[in-house]
Order: C-alpha cells, then sequence, then structure tokens
C-alpha cells in the first residue's frame, strides 16, 4: 500500500497502458465494455492520489499541483467517457456500424489514448512529453479513421498529416529548448525537463528561446485547435465515435495548453530576469483571439452538430490561450478554471449529442430537434451543457469568462473589444443552436431512448460546472490560484 | 579523428541541404524516392560520424535505424505502394518548380537569419547545423505545400522528419534521441502504411473548396 | 374675498360658455350673409335636451353614463383655474398650465372612450382621429407653454399672468409666435373649422360629431355644455397668458374693471373665430397633422427666439 | 410569501433600517458575492416587490405549469440580487442570471416559432449586454495590490474614470443596460420577448426587470463613475430617451396585440425615465444638485410609477387572455361587462399610461417636464434648443401613449365582441382579482400623493446628489421650486370632484333620467344574423382601424408603415381586404445588416475552412513564417 501510495503516477500512467494490452486481446465485447470502465475508475481513483504524493515520481515523471489537477480532470472525464461508451458503443455495434474486431480496437485505443494523455500531463521530460503527444495523436487518428466511411477516413488523415507536422514543430522546438538549458545546466537529463528548464529560465539565452516558443507554440497550438491551426479539427470530431468525440475534444486542448502554459512561464520569468526573451503573451493572445473570431464566426451555416461543438472548442481554446496570454495570476486562474470547466462542459455536450444522435438516427440540426418535449431529461441536460459552454450564469463557465474579459478589458482594452465582439458571437451562436436542439417541436425518433445511468455522466458533469464556477471550495480554490501564481 | 569526424558530418548536413533542393527540383517519383534515401543515408552517416567525434555510442544507434529504417526499407515500401497502386511516375505540381526553388531559398535565408544570432553560445558547428536543419525543415514542408500528390506530400514530410532528426544530433549532449527518433520513425510507419491500406492514389487532398461548391454550400 | 371671486368666477364660466358658442354662431352666420341663429339657441337646446329622455345603445357600458360626468368634471375644473376678471381666485396656486392641459385631455380621453363604447363604426372613426390631434397638439402646445414658462418663471397661469401684467408692455417677437402656435392648437381642440367643422354632420368628415352620435338627452346636454366650456377655457387661456391687461390682481378694486376688460376680450376673440371660421374652409383629416406641425414649429422658434433674446432668466 | 417577506424588508430599509454589507458564502477567490443595499437599491427593491408580490398572487390562478415553477422565483431572486448587489461581479452575475431565468419563462410555449425566435433575440441581446456591462465595470476597477482586481462599490467609487475611459464606460453601460431596458436603438427584442412569457412573468419583466436595467444606469453613472463628467454626458440618454418614448408610443398604437402594444409602450416609458437620468447628469455636470435631484426625482417616481402601473396593465392583460382566449386585439371587445373588475383595475392603469390628472404617470411627468424647463439654464442657447426639440418630443409621446391608452381600453374591453370567446369570458380568478384590485388602489394613491412617495426617495437623492427635493415635494403640493406654486393632485381631483359632482346632481335635479336601452344606430349595416347575438365583428372599429390615423402620418415615415387595400370588382360578394405592415426601421437598419455581415463573413471564414490539406499546411507554414520573420525583425530591432 505504501509503494503504492508512493508512486501513483506511475500507475497512473501505467494502467491504462496495461489496460490497453490486454482489452487488446479481450474476446468479450460486453466484458471488454465493463474493464474499460473499471481501468478508468482505477486510473480516476489513482489519480485523485496524486496532489498527496511526492512531486518527482520517478522514470522521468514528476507531479506538481499543475500536473496533478489536470491528471485527475483527464482521468475523471476519460471515466465518465467509458462509462457513456459502454452503452453508445452497444448501441452503434446493434446498429451495424461497428464489428467485434474494430468495437476491441477501440477500446484498446481508448486506453491508449488516455494513457498517453496522463503521460504527457505528469511527463516532466519534453521529450517524454512529446512521445506522449504524438502516441496519443496516432490513437487519436486510429480512433476517428475506425468507422471506415469515406468521410471519415477524409478526416483521420487530415487529422493524421497536420497534427504530424505540428507535432514535427514541437520538436523541433523541444530541441532548441534543450539545447538552450543545456548551455546552463549542462548536458544530459536536466537540460530537457520542465524543472530544470524552470530553474534555469532567468539564466537562458533569451533569443534562443523565444525560437523555441514560436515552434513550441505551433506545434502545440496545432493540438490545441489554434487558428489558423485548427483545420483538422472540426472534421476529427465530427467523423469520431461520439464518446470518443467527447474525450478528444476535452483532453488534447488541456494537454497542448499546459505545456503552453508551462513554457510560458519559463519565457516570463526570463523576461522578469532580463534574459533577453520577448514577452510571450503577444503572440498567444494573438493566435488566442483568431481562434475566438474565426471560431465563433464559424457557429453560422454549421449543419452537422458535432462540427459545430468543434468550431465551439476552438473558441474556448482560443479563449484559454488568451487568458494564458495576457498572464498574472488572476487571468491564468481564470484561463485555469475555463480549461476544466469548459472541459467538462464540453464532454457533457458530446455526450448528450451523442445519445441525441443515436436516438433521433443522424447528427446534423435538421434531425436533431425538441429534445426536451419528447426527452427531457437529456433535452434539459443538453440544454444545460450547452448554457455552460455559452458562459450563461449559473453556470462556472460565466465565472471565468467573465475574469478572463476583465482582466483583458484593464489590461488590453482594445483587444479586449475584439475579445467581447467573439464572445457574444459565440453565445448567440451557441444560443441559437440551443433552442433549436432543445426546444420547439420535437423531431421523429428512430433510435433507442437513453436510460438513466448513460445520462448519469453529463448530469455529474453539469453539477459540477455549477459547483466549480459559483461555489467553487476555498481549498481548491486556493490551490488553483497557487498554480496561477506558479505559472503566472 | 575526432575532427575530421565533425567536419564530414557537418557535411554530410549540407550535403542534406542539398539533397532537400533536389527533392524540391525532382519531376519523377522514382526518382525522388531515389533522393530521400539518399538523404536518410547522408543523415545516418552524420549521426554515425557524430558519434564517433563526440563519442556517443547512441548516436551510431540512431544512424543505424536512420539508415536501415529510412535508407532501406521506407523506399523499399514506397517503390513497392508506387507498382502496385499503379501511381502515375510524373509529379503534378501546385506550384511550379521554379517558384518553390525561389521560396525554398527565401526560407533557408530566413532560417539561417532566424537560428544564426540566437545560438551565439552555441558550438559553431552546432549552430550551422541547426541552421541546415531548419533549412532542411523549410525545404520539406514547401515541398508538401508544393506537390499535389499524396506520396510526394509524405516525402516531404520524411524529408522534414530527417532535418528534425539533424537537429537533435547537432545538439550536444541531446537525450532521448534514439526514441525521439524511433518514436517519430513508427509515425511514418503509419503514414506509409495508411497510403497503402486506404489507397490513396493520386492525392489526399480531396476535400477541395470544389467539392463544397459543388454540394451546393451543404452545411458541413 | 377668493372664495367670493372664485364662486362669481364659476357662475361667470358657466353662464357665458353657451352663451360663447351662440354668439360665435350668430357672428359666422352673419359674416356669412345669413340671418343665424339666436345667441340664446345654445341655452335652449340644452334646456330642451334635459327634458328629453336620454337613450343608451344597447351594447354600451355604464362607462357610457359615467363619462359626461367626467367630461363635465375635467373642463369644469380647468374652468375653475383659468383665472377670468381676477388673479386672485381660491384655486389659482393650483392654476397650473400643464395640469389645466392634462385635464383637457382627461375629457378628450373620456370622449374618446364614450364614442368607442357603443361599438359602432363612427364613433371608433371620430375617437381615433381625435386621438391623433391630440397627440400632434400636445407638442406644440408644450412648447407654447414652455415659451410662457421661461418668461413667467414657471408654468403657474398666475403667475405668467401676473409677471406679464407687471413688466414692460413690449411686444416680444417669441410671444407672438407662441400665440399664433396657441392659436393653431386652440383651433384643433375645439374641433373648429378647419380641423372639424362644429355644424357638419357629414359622416366621413365629422370628428367631435362623430364621438357624440350616439348621446342623446341630459347627457347630450352636459356634454354640448362642456363644449362650450371648453371653447371658453381656451379663449380665456388666450386671453389671460398673452393678453392680461385689465385682469385684478387681488382684492374687489379690480373686479369691475377686470369685468369689463374680460367681456371684451371673449368678445374680441370670439368675432375673430368667427371671421376665421368663415374666411377659411375645411381641411382634409391628413392634412391636421401638417397643419399641428406649422404650430409646432411656430412654438418652437418661439422658444428658439426667447432663447436668442433673453440669454435665459 | 417569498415577496411579501421582500417588500417588508424593502420598507423597513427605505425607513432607514441599517444593513451592513454582507459577503455571502459562495463564489472564487477575489470573487466572493457581497451584498451591499443602499437608499437606491432599496427603493428599486420596492419597485421589484410590489410588482412580484403582485405577479405572484396573480400566479396563483394560473393553471400550474412547472416550466415557469422554477424559473419565476429565480427570476425573482436574480433581480433582487442585482439589487442588492455590493460589488460588480454580484451584480453582473444577477443580471444575466435574471435574463436567463427569463428566457426560460419567456420559453415556457416554445412550440411557438414567434416566442422561439423572440426568445432566442432575448438572450442574445442579453449575452451582449452582459458583455457590455463587463467592460464597463472593469474599465471602472483598477487592479488591486494582489493582482485581484477591486471590484466592491467602494474601491470602484474610489477610483474616479476619465478621459477615454470614462466616455467608454458610458457607451458600454448605455449599451448594454441600456438594450435590456429597451432603449432605441436596442429596443428591438422588447415587443417580442415580453409578450411571449406568460402575463404574470411580462408584468413582471415590464414592471420590474427594464427598472433593474435602469438601476444599473443609475448605479453606474451617477454612483460609480464617480464625477464630475463632462456635460454632454447626459446628451446620449437624452437622445436616446425621447427616440424611445416617441418610437415606443407609436409602436404601441399599433401592435396588433394587446401584450405587445403595452410592451411598446414600456419603451415608451423607459424612454422618458431615460429623458430624466439625462437631464439629471446635465445638471449635475453644471454643478445643480437641486436640479438634478428634481428630475432624478422625477425618473425615479416615474420609475416607481410605470412598474406599478405597468404591472397592473399585464396582469389585465393577463386575465383576458386566460378568460377570452386570446390577447389579439381584434378578437376582444366588449369585455366591460364580462369583466367588470378588471376592466376597471385596466382603466385605472390605462389612466395612468395615458398620464391623466390627477393619475400617478401625471405627477412623475409633470416633475421631468418642471426638470426639463429648469434645466434650460444649464447652458447655452444649443443645450435649450435640444432640449426644447426634447420636450416636444416626450409631449408627442404622452400624446401618443394617451391614443394607445385609448385604444387598448376602447377596443378591448369596450363596444361589442369581436369573437365568441370573448363573448363569453368571465371575470378572473379571486386571487388575480385581489392582485389587479391592489395594484389599482396604489396607482390611486400613488397619483394623489406623490409627495410623501418622492420623500421616500429623498435619501436616494441625497446619497447621489447630496441635495434631494426636501420641501418642494409636500405632502399636498410638488413644486419646482420650493415656495412656489405647483401640481396639487388632491386639489385638482377635489375640483374634478367637484364639477362632475355638480354637474351629476344638478342632472338628477333639473334633467329627465332613466335611460332607455335602445340599438345603436349603425350607419345602415344590415342586421346581424342571429347566429351573431353580440353583432357583426366587423362592423364596429378594428384594432388597425383605430391605429390608421396614426400610421398614416407617423408610421409611414418611422416604421415604414405600409396598407394595402384590395377591394373586389363591383357586384363581387368577396370581402374587400386591408392590409397594414409595418416594420421597425431599426431592425432593417441595425439587425438585418448585422446578420448579413456575419453570414458574409461566416461564408469567406467557411473559405478558409474547408481547404485542402495542401491548401491548410500553406497557410500554416505562411503564418509561422510570418512568426519567424518577426521575430528575426524584433531580434534586430
Amino acid at each position: 500500500m505504501t509503494g503504492l501510495l508512493a508512486a501513483p503516477a506511475v500507475l497512473v500512467v501505467l494502467v491504462p497502458f496495461a489496460a490497453a494490452a490486454t482489452l487488446g486481446v479481450l474476446p468479450g465485447m460486453r466484458l471488454a465494455a465493463w474493464v474499460n470502465l473499471a481501468a478508468s475508475g482505477l486510473v480516476f481513483l489513482l489519480a485523485c492520489l496524486l496532489p498527496f504524493s511526492p512531486g518527482d515520481a520517478g522514470l522521468l515523471l514528476r507531479v506538481d499541483p499543475l500536473a496533478a489537477t489536470m491528471a485527475i480532470l483527464a482521468a475523471f472525464i476519460g471515466f465518465t467517457a467509458a462509462w457513456v461508451s459502454i452503452g453508445c458503443i452497444a448501441a452503434e455495434q446493434a446498429a451495424g456500424r461497428l464489428d467485434p474486431p474494430r468495437v476491441r480496437l477501440y477500446h484498446a485505443l481508448f486506453q491508449t489514448y488516455l494513457g498517453a494523455v496522463l503521460l504527457a500531463l505528469l511527463a516532466d521530460n519534453l521529450g517524454v512529453m512529446w512521445v506522449a503527444i504524438e502516441a496519443a495523436t496516432v490513437a487519436a487518428v486510429l480512433v476517428v479513421g475506425l468507422s471506415r466511411t469515406h468521410a471519415a477516413i477524409e478526416a483521420a488523415w487530415k487529422f493524421f498529416i497536420l497534427c504530424g507536422v505540428g507535432i514535427a514543430l514541437a520538436l523541433f522546438g523541444t530541441i532548441l529548448l534543450t539545447l538552450a538549458a543545456g548551455s546552463v545546466l549542462g548536458p544530459g537529463f536536466a537540460a530537457m525537463s520542465w524543472t530544470g528548464l524552470a530553474r534555469a529560465a532567468p539564466h537562458l539565452p533569451g533569443p534562443l528561446l523565444n525560437l523555441a516558443f514560436v515552434f513550441v507554440l505551433f506545434g502545440y497550438g496545432t493540438k490545441a485547435g489554434l487558428v489558423p491551426l485548427h483545420v483538422w479539427l472540426p472534421d476529427s470530431h465530427a467523423e469520431g465515435p461520439t464518446p470518443f468525440s467527447a474525450v478528444l475534444g476535452a483532453l488534447a486542448p488541456i494537454v497542448a495548453l499546459v505545456a503552453l502554459l508551462r513554457l510560458r512561464a519559463v519565457l516570463s520569468a526570463n523576461v522578469a530576469a532580463g534574459g533577453g526573451a520577448m514577452a510571450p503573451g503577444g503572440a498567444l493572445m494573438a493566435l488566442g483571439l483568431l481562434s475566438v473570431l474565426l471560431g465563433t464566426i464559424s457557429l453560422w451555416r454549421r449543419g452537422d452538430v458535432k462540427r459545430f461543438f468543434a468550431f465551439s472548442s476552438i473558441e474556448q481554446s482560443g479563449v484559454i490561450a488568451f487568458a494564458f496570454g495576457l498572464g498574472g495570476r488572476m487571468a491564468v486562474f481564470a484561463g485555469l478554471l475555463q480549461l476544466i470547466l469548459h472541459a467538462l462542459a464540453k464532454a457533457a455536450v458530446f455526450q448528450c449529442v451523442g445519445r441525441a444522435a443515436q436516438l433521433k438516427g443522424g447528427q446534423r440540426f435538421t434531425d436533431i430537434g425538441g429534445l426536451i418535449a419528447g426527452h427531457p431529461a437529456l433535452g434539459w441536460l443538453l440544454a444545460g451543457a450547452i448554457a455552460a459552454v455559452a458562459g450563461l450564469p449559473p453556470f462556472g463557465l460565466f465565472v471565468s469568462e467573465f475574469l478572463i474579459l476583465g482582466e483583458a478589458v484593464l489590461r488590453v482594452p482594445w483587444l479586449a473589444l475584439l475579445l467581447g465582439a467573439g464572445l457574444i458571437l459565440g453565445a448567440l451562436g451557441l444560443i441559437l443552436r440551443l433552442q433549436s436542439l432543445c426546444f420547439g417541436p420535437p423531431t421523429k425518433d428512430c433510435g433507442p431512448a437513453p436510460g438513466g445511468p448513460a445520462l448519469a455522466a453529463p448530469a455529474v458533469h453539469l453539477v459540477l460546472v455549477l459547483l466549480l464556477g459559483l461555489a467553487l471550495p476555498m481549498a481548491l480554490g486556493g490551490w488553483l490560484y497557487g498554480i496561477a501564481g506558479t505559472f503566472r | 579523428m575526432a575532427g575530421f569526424a565533425l567536419q564530414l558530418a557537418h557535411l554530410l548536413g549540407g550535403a542534406m541541404l542539398v539533397l532537400s533542393f533536389v527533392l524540391l527540383y525532382q519531376r519523377r517519383l522514382s526518382a525522388l524516392i531515389t533522393v530521400y534515401a539518399l538523404q536518410a543515408w547522408a543523415l545516418g552517416l552524420a549521426a554515425a560520424a557524430l558519434g564517433v567525434a563526440q563519442g556517443a555510442p547512441h548516436l551510431l544507434l540512431v544512424g543505424f535505424v536512420a539508415v536501415a529504417a529510412k535508407g532501406v526499407a521506407i523506399p523499399l515500401m514506397l517503390r513497392v505502394i508506387v507498382r502496385r497502386l499503379a501511381i502515375r511516375r510524373a509529379i503534378e505540381t501546385a506550384l511550379g518548380v521554379g517558384p518553390s526553388m525561389i521560396l525554398g531559398v527565401a526560407l533557408v535565408a530566413l532560417s539561417i537569419l532566424v537560428v544564426m544570432p540566437v545560438t551565439l553560445q552555441a558550438v559553431p558547428l552546432a549552430r550551422e547545423d541547426l541552421a541546415t536543419a531548419l533549412s532542411v525543415v523549410m525545404l520539406g514542408l514547401v515541398m508538401m505545400i508544393s506537390r499535389r500528390s499524396a506520396i510526394s506530400q509524405v516525402i516531404g514530410f520524411m524529408a522534414l522528419e530527417n532535418g528534425l532528426i539533424l537537429a537533435a544530433i547537432a545538439v550536444p549532449g541531446m537525450p532521448l534521441i534514439v526514441e525521439l527518433s524511433v518514436a517519430f520513425l513508427v509515425m511514418l510507419a503509419f503514414i506509409v502504411a495508411g497510403i497503402f491500406v486506404f489507397h490513396i492514389r493520386a492525392r489526399f487532398d480531396s476535400i477541395d473548396v470544389g467539392v463544397l461548391d459543388r454540394v451546393g454550400g451543404v452545411l458541413r | 374675498m377668493s372664495v367670493l371671486a372664485l364662486l362669481l368666477h364659476a357662475a361667470l364660466m358657466l353662464a357665458a360658455a353657451p352663451l360663447v358658442v351662440g354668439l360665435a354662431r350668430r357672428l359666422k352666420a352673419r359674416l356669412m350673409g345669413r340671418q343665424g341663429p339666436p345667441v340664446l339657441q345654445p341655452v335652449r337646446d340644452i334646456l330642451r335636451l334635459c327634458r328629453k329622455q336620454p337613450m343608451m345603445a344597447e351594447d354600451a357600458s355604464p362607462l357610457f353614463r359615467i363619462v359626461p360626468f367626467v367630461q363635465i368634471g375635467a373642463i369644469g375644473a380647468a374652468a375653475l383655474l383659468v383665472p377670468s376678471f381676477t388673479l386672485g381666485m381660491l384655486t389659482a396656486p393650483l392654476a397650473d398650465l400643464l395640469a389645466i392641459g392634462g385635464l383637457l385631455a382627461v375629457a378628450r380621453v373620456a370622449l374618446a372612450l364614450a364614442a368607442l363604447d357603443a361599438g359602432t363604426a363612427f364613433g371608433g372613426i371620430g375617437a381615433s382621429r381625435a386621438m391623433m390631434f391630440g397627440s400632434f397638439a400636445e407638442p406644440a402646445l408644450l412648447l407654447v407653454i414652455l415659451t410662457l414658462a421661461v418668461i413667467g418663471g414657471g408654468t403657474n397661469l398666475v403667475a405668467i399672468a401676473a409677471v406679464l401684467q407687471g413688466g414692460p408692455a413690449v411686444l416680444r417677437v417669441s410671444l407672438g409666435l407662441a400665440l399664433l402656435a396657441l392659436l393653431a392648437v386652440a383651433l384643433v381642440e375645439n374641433g373648429r373649422i378647419p380641423a372639424d367643422n362644429p355644424a357638419t354632420h357629414l359622416e366621413l368628415t365629422m370628428v367631435h360629431e362623430a364621438m357624440v352620435l350616439d348621446y342623446a338627452g341630459r347627457d347630450l346636454a352636459l356634454i354640448e355644455l362642456a363644449g362650450g366650456l371648453k371653447l371658453l377655457v381656451w379663449l380665456d387661456l388666450i386671453a389671460t397668458a398673452f393678453f392680461p391687461f385689465g385682469i385684478g390682481t387681488a382684492g374687489a378694486a379690480g373686479w369691475v374693471p377686470g369685468l369689463a376688460a374680460w367681456a371684451v376680450k371673449v368678445l374680441v376673440l370670439t368675432t375673430g373665430l368667427a371671421a376665421m371660421e368663415s374666411a377659411i374652409a375645411k381641411m382634409r383629416v391628413f392634412r391636421v397633422p401638417e397643419f399641428l406641425g406649422i404650430a409646432l414649429l411656430l412654438g418652437l422658434l418661439a422658444a428658439v427666439f426667447l432663447f436668442l433674446t433673453q440669454g435665459f432668466v | 410569501m417569498v415577496s411579501a417577506v421582500g417588500i417588508a424588508w424593502a420598507l423597513a430599509g427605505l425607513l432607514g433600517m441599517p444593513f451592513a454589507p454582507a459577503a455571502l458564502p459562495l463564489g472564487v477567490p477575489g470573487l466572493a458575492l457581497t451584498l451591499a443595499p443602499d437608499a437606491l437599491s432599496w427603493f428599486f427593491l420596492l419597485i421589484l416587490c410590489i410588482a412580484a408580490t403582485a405577479a405572484s398572487v396573480f400566479a396563483i390562478s394560473r393553471p400550474a405549469a412547472p416550466r415557469t415553477l422554477v424559473p419565476f422565483p429565480l427570476f425573482i431572486a436574480a433581480m433582487a440580487l442585482t439589487l442588492l448587489a455590493g460589488d460588480a461581479f454580484t451584480l453582473l452575475l444577477g443580471f444575466e442570471a435574471m435574463s436567463v431565468a427569463s428566457w426560460l419563462l419567456v420559453l415556457a410555449e416554445d412550440r411557438e416559432d414567434a416566442n422561439r425566435e423572440a426568445a432566442r433575440q432575448y438572450l442574445g441581446f442579453a449575452a451582449f449586454s452582459g458583455i457590455c456591462l463587463i467592460g464597463a465595470m472593469f474599465l471602472l476597477a483598477h487592479a488591486g495590490p494582489s493582482g485581484v482586481p477591486a471590484l466592491s462599490f467602494a474601491a470602484l467609487r474610489a477610483a474616479p474614470v476619465e478621459g477615454w475611459r470614462g466616455v467608454a464606460v458610458l457607451v458600454l453601460v448605455l449599451l448594454g443596460a441600456g438594450s435590456k431596458a429597451g432603449l432605441v436603438p436596442l429596443h428591438g427584442w422588447l415587443p417580442r420577448a415580453h409578450p411571449a412569457a406568460p402575463s404574470h412573468v411580462s408584468a413582471l419583466m415590464s414592471g420590474a426587470m427594464t427598472k433593474v436595467a435602469l438601476y444599473v444606469i443609475i448605479r453606474v453613472l451617477f454612483d460609480l463613475a464617480g464625477g464630475p463628467h463632462p456635460r454632454w454626458w447626459g446628451v446620449p440618454l437624452l437622445a436616446m430617451g425621447a427616440a424611445s418614448a416617441v418610437l415606443g408610443g407609436l409602436r404601441a398604437n399599433t401592435a396588433p396585440d394587446m401584450k405587445s402594444a403595452l410592451a411598446c409602450s414600456t419603451i415608451e416609458h423607459v424612454g422618458l425615465i431615460a429623458v430624466g437620468l439625462g437631464l439629471a447628469l446635465i445638471a449635475r455636470a453644471a454643478d445643480l444638485p437641486a436640479l438634478a435631484a428634481l428630475a432624478l426625482g422625477a425618473a425615479l417616481l416615474h420609475a416607481l410609477n410605470h412598474g406599478v402601473f405597468k404591472t397592473l396593465l399585464f396582469l389585465c392583460a393577463g386575465a383576458v387572455q386566460q378568460s377570452a382566449g386570446s390577447r389579439m386585439l381584434d378578437r376582444l371587445g366588449g369585455l366591460i361587462r364580462r369583466m367588470p373588475v378588471t376592466a376597471a383595475c385596466a382603466l385605472m392603469g390605462a389612466a395612468a399610461l395615458a398620464a391623466l390628472p390627477p393619475g400617478p404617470g401625471f405627477a412623475s411627468e409633470w416633475l421631468l417636464f418642471q426638470a426639463l424647463l429648469a434645466g434650460l439654464r444649464t447652458g447655452g442657447v444649443p443645450v435649450q434648443m435640444l432640449l426644447a426639440v426634447i420636450a416636444a418630443l416626450m409631449a408627442l409621446a404622452v400624446g401618443l401613449a394617451a391614443a394607445a391608452a385609448v385604444r387598448l381600453i376602447g377596443i378591448a374591453f369596450l363596444g361589442r365582441p369581436r369573437s365568441p370567446r370573448a363573448a363569453a369570458a368571465e371575470d378572473a380568478p379571486l386571487p388575480a382579482r385581489a392582485a389587479m384590485a391592489g395594484l389599482a388602489g396604489l396607482c390611486l394613491v400613488l397619483g394623489l400623493l406623490p409627495g410623501p412617495v418622492l420623500q421616500m426617495i429623498d435619501p436616494a437623492l441625497r446619497h447621489l446628489l447630496g441635495a434631494g427635493m426636501g420641501e418642494r415635494a409636500g405632502w399636498l403640493v410638488l413644486s419646482a421650486q420650493a415656495g412656489t406654486a405647483g401640481y396639487a393632485a388632491l386639489g385638482i381631483a377635489l375640483l374634478m370632484a367637484l364639477a362632475g359632482l355638480g354637474a351629476l346632481w344638478a342632472a338628477r335635479r333639473f334633467a329627465v333620467s332613466g335611460h332607455r336601452v335602445a340599438p345603436a344606430w349603425g350607419g345602415g349595416f344590415m342586421a346581424p344574423p342571429p347566429w351573431l347575438p353580440f353583432g357583426d365583428p366587423a362592423t364596429q372599429p378594428s384594432a388597425a382601424g383605430f391605429s390608421q390615423p396614426l400610421r398614416r402620418a407617423l408610421g409611414a415615415p418611422l416604421l415604414s408603415a405600409r396598407e394595402t387595400v384590395s377591394v373586389p370588382p363591383p357586384a363581387s360578394p368577396d370581402p374587400a381586404r386591408h392590409v397594414a405592415r409595418e416594420a421597425d426601421l431599426l431592425d432593417a437598419w441595425l439587425l438585418a445588416p448585422l446578420a448579413r455581415l456575419r453570414d458574409r463573413a461566416a461564408g469567406s471564414a467557411d473559405r478558409l475552412q474547408f481547404l485542402t490539406i495542401r491548401r491548410s499546411l500553406a497557410v500554416m507554414v505562411g503564418v509561422l513564417v510570418v512568426f519567424l520573420a518577426l521575430l528575426a525583425l524584433l531580434e534586430e530591432l
């Protein structure tokens, strides 16, 4: 037991990979779904131990508050997605859209993706993190292409090639970072670790850091879906199986944005110490704003529900990137809050949309309408989740967007004008679709109605979004605020 | 010996850059594959030479992996694919050779301009290698955006990857090089396998704006 | 003393109201070369109506029966506020121009409601037109009040009259413009030519008459009386605000000259009214807003001239 | 029940019960929810509590609808939170929560397309106001010592804004709160959304919610933004207010259904209040606190009056809708006989709406005009001319309101029924009648005793402006300047009663009484067939017919109103048809171009979305090259 407590980080990473290997060979489909759930649950429980574990976890892993928080979040979303998967995949299978080998592959890849994401979050070493993100990409590409329809393969290809290039750029940035750190820390693993970079930040050669930052920004910015690097994102969200869309939509930005936040903190420390780096906020804010504006304007003229929410994810990534770019303790805090709450809310949206799509036999706006009239629980949950994403009170994103926009007004009023315009436009688009999906006369059903258990997951997500925004427990708030202080 | 190996590695890096230009210039598919293989060989040898020069045995391993996988295995696979899928030998270009060469030169200039001033503290040869590596990366990108056919775009991507590995070995004391290069190889393998499995014959940019217009602005 | 003045004033107004109407009719007829009805004819009409049984449309509600009293109540209250021969009435502190305007609006609204109550087509036409006239008359009236208030230092009519009486007797451009605007408003508000024809019974042209079509007996008598009273109130208003000479200020000493001055003024104004009505033709209904628009412009001009000349008090 | 407690609470606060700022155990670091009500909050809370109590009592008589049960109390609570808030975050949280809750209520009947469209537009505008107000609040704020922006009202007050920040605050508040209040040009949603909700909710939205928006304007511009500001700060409010008053008044005359006519009239009255606020700002800038108090007092009094009578009228409309099955004026008529209590209450409300003395509307508008008159003193000829024009527009609005009131009462309650449902209507149930009668009684009190009410407002005025109405708000007489004659509501009422009762006595004494009931002469229409016991509905004025003169005179230029009449050829039995169309020009000029712009932008964004892989890579590389070049350039510099 003490051993387990000593190294939950290692277990958190290893369990999903082990589960993936098991699921790859497990024959029974029902059983596989439950094993998937059990593994995700175990990972979540283990992740909950992370905050109490020592910082250096060995095997190039390190647990700091930021990593622990995000790992818990990722594990939680993975867990609920696995929960939703059970019914969803069974229904897909029943409808004949997935055959047993593919279901087996799906489960294995699900766990691989989860493991890779957790590894990327917990890795101290930039190289390991890069490998993990690459692995996550490959796993995600395979899941997106799982249904083998023409559109799915196209989406997967787009995803693969564009993210491949992005990841390549990130690697170049990583190499430059190692070079920069190596000139201070000497060659070795220290030069390639976040802790090393953070420690040596004030003394690193600033210009080199700038160059590295540009490449890492473009590399991980691609994963986060920042405009103009976002083209892969809508297609892949729209084509993957919906429980996986929930995971992909929620976790991909987390990993990428957390990496960008860490690097930004390194540069800021260098700037503060007069190390010659340029303030990194401008570039982040520029890409963030672009994402907000393009993401929101693209909410119009959408016909596909999942693609629509993918654009909303682009917008949200932009908002978070903007907040991180803005810097300062409050803005970073708000950005982290937005990151967490948006991941929860967006996962809930995708979970509901997935069930609604199965219920109505299509995932276009013309197929799904008036959910509340026919299926009140599903309809209200979806309405709540979309309202949460739109930043309407009483959901928590209202608080984080309030803070982000407010900080922007305080510090960069002219950019705040653009951000505000983008947020209004985004809210308008979401409201439009919220009403068309959930209110009005219902469209006809042609699939199984979701049962209570399937809706428990989005319900729990929504409750969390509500509580974390309005009544954030002081301990948790202080914890996040402390993280923001570290990375401001 | 060490000094000579270093110079050799440096020279081979330069050769990779030249080969990148040749890739950009080349119009025939089989020649493209050959030039790519040559570039991989140059990379492998450069890694080995650096390994000798710095006394770092893992670089030898990197060199071996590069030669074996990218100098031999992948070109072979590509040739098989070209034959099996009956892909046309000539390559459609989207940009034209002339403009893409000019673009390439400009990007190389930019790479040097960007890398040289910021790496003052680094070893001189490493600086130049880094600049070369970034140039190779940039040329790979140019190739990806100037060619229409899937195979040549993938070759562009792989050339880009060669540049990355060159950058990695240029940084003295870079840890985890082997792991990184292997990880990247896995991805390349997936891509090549993808072409094969999904029969992506001519081009993978079938999601064209033209398609969008044809569907009559259907909301996607 | 002020109570006595008020009582005398009330009696005078009540007595003069039908006479003014009769006088105007008579003078108008004379100007047009006809003999015309006797001056006392409206009084006779009212008395005769009082002897007839009142009628009520079968679809009308109790509101229909209340409205004549509201009419008389509102216009009577206004009549009690507007001074005639003395400024020293009990109601002087209440004589606010806006309140008087408001009371007249009450009468207008009440009558319009009554017109709609019977559920006939004519009532609706009359009511909607009357409300439109009212909407357009209101701004012009308000600008006149604004001009007067700026000169007189407040909206109290008695105070304004006192100021104008005490001040140097100069002709002001703005006062003249305001007078013109107020005259136009008065014509429209009282349903006189060119806005409306008090003598018409042609369905398509009538406004006021269309509204009272369903009334009979004592109700009609009250409404006729109220109409006369309204005309008198307007004449009085114009006389007090623009020609305040001769009005007694306080104490009984000024009453007699005040009475004489008042009689002369009312007579002159009535003659002017008759002359004007016989000289011009009735407008089409939708020209009336334009007519009132001109009044509004005059009022605005009055205000602007005032601002330009006066700087400010 | 909740409302009743609230009303007691509000009254206690107005009487001076101290209430310490309190923090709620909620929120995130740096954003604790705090309550710090002052006299202004209490006054608006009073309006809210009156409206909420009446609406709640009225709601007892409605069939229970689960869709409204939860959001309704939330709506009231959110409004109260906004009013009691002690910091910017709480204020905005309440403000937006109020919008969301009422949005759900507007969506109560979501099967109807028009309602959904109205709700969507409504929430869209709400999001817009929220963002604008966040901007305004943070422009007022300054970063605190530990990086946490100080958002409590005390802190905002302590740091006055100047220069462009001040102007930005003004613009943002006018856009944000102004759109919620329904000020032109951001009023388009209001006549759609307010009527869509159940009537007791519409009553609250019109009666109380617009006041909450006005509260925010007052709170920011008079309190938080500090001062003194340039004199022109009041001009936008004056202009928007006057435009709202006229446009709202006109649309109240042309709207075909009862509730949207009432909603349009809300725009008008909010406009009048805004004129008062603008005047007060100008007067404060000119350092005339007594005049500012007069203007603000007039505005606040009118806010209270409007809160009461508009709630009353919406409740009446609700009773009519429930009983006669429609709120379209052309399906009503003759209700005064079947629903006497409702009709009497509606008459009271309509009198107030038309600003007839001695009703409540007249007192506040009288004060407003006095303030305008005194405001002539604040500037040179340009200001005076502006004020003269504003005065004329206000008068026009008042005249239009009177016409609208006549139309509402005359078409809905008087005349003959126009539909069988209207003919068979029954008066509202007891709770509804009680709610309406209570409000009508309150109207009477407010109308006859405006002075004491103004004295209740005095603490708020003193708090904001340093001067109150003082002696000018006497028990019996309101006056513009202390010691001069003014408006005495009771006196006027007494005179009216005297004259009216005198006439009654004389009529009883001297005239033949006892009415004979007979059919009215209908101008020669055929007698109605026996299956139309209440007469042919088409032979009495319709709602569109009643508004025809105004529509022709004013609607054509302001609303681009068009009428088409199609007369069938002679000898054809087909009926002639008259179709009146109108469109709010602001929809056509503001929202439609914006929507077109958005669609065009979305179209061009789509071109960027669906690029081939190669092209999107090209974009990526292009931006990367730009960044690198920029970096090289910056390194050089």
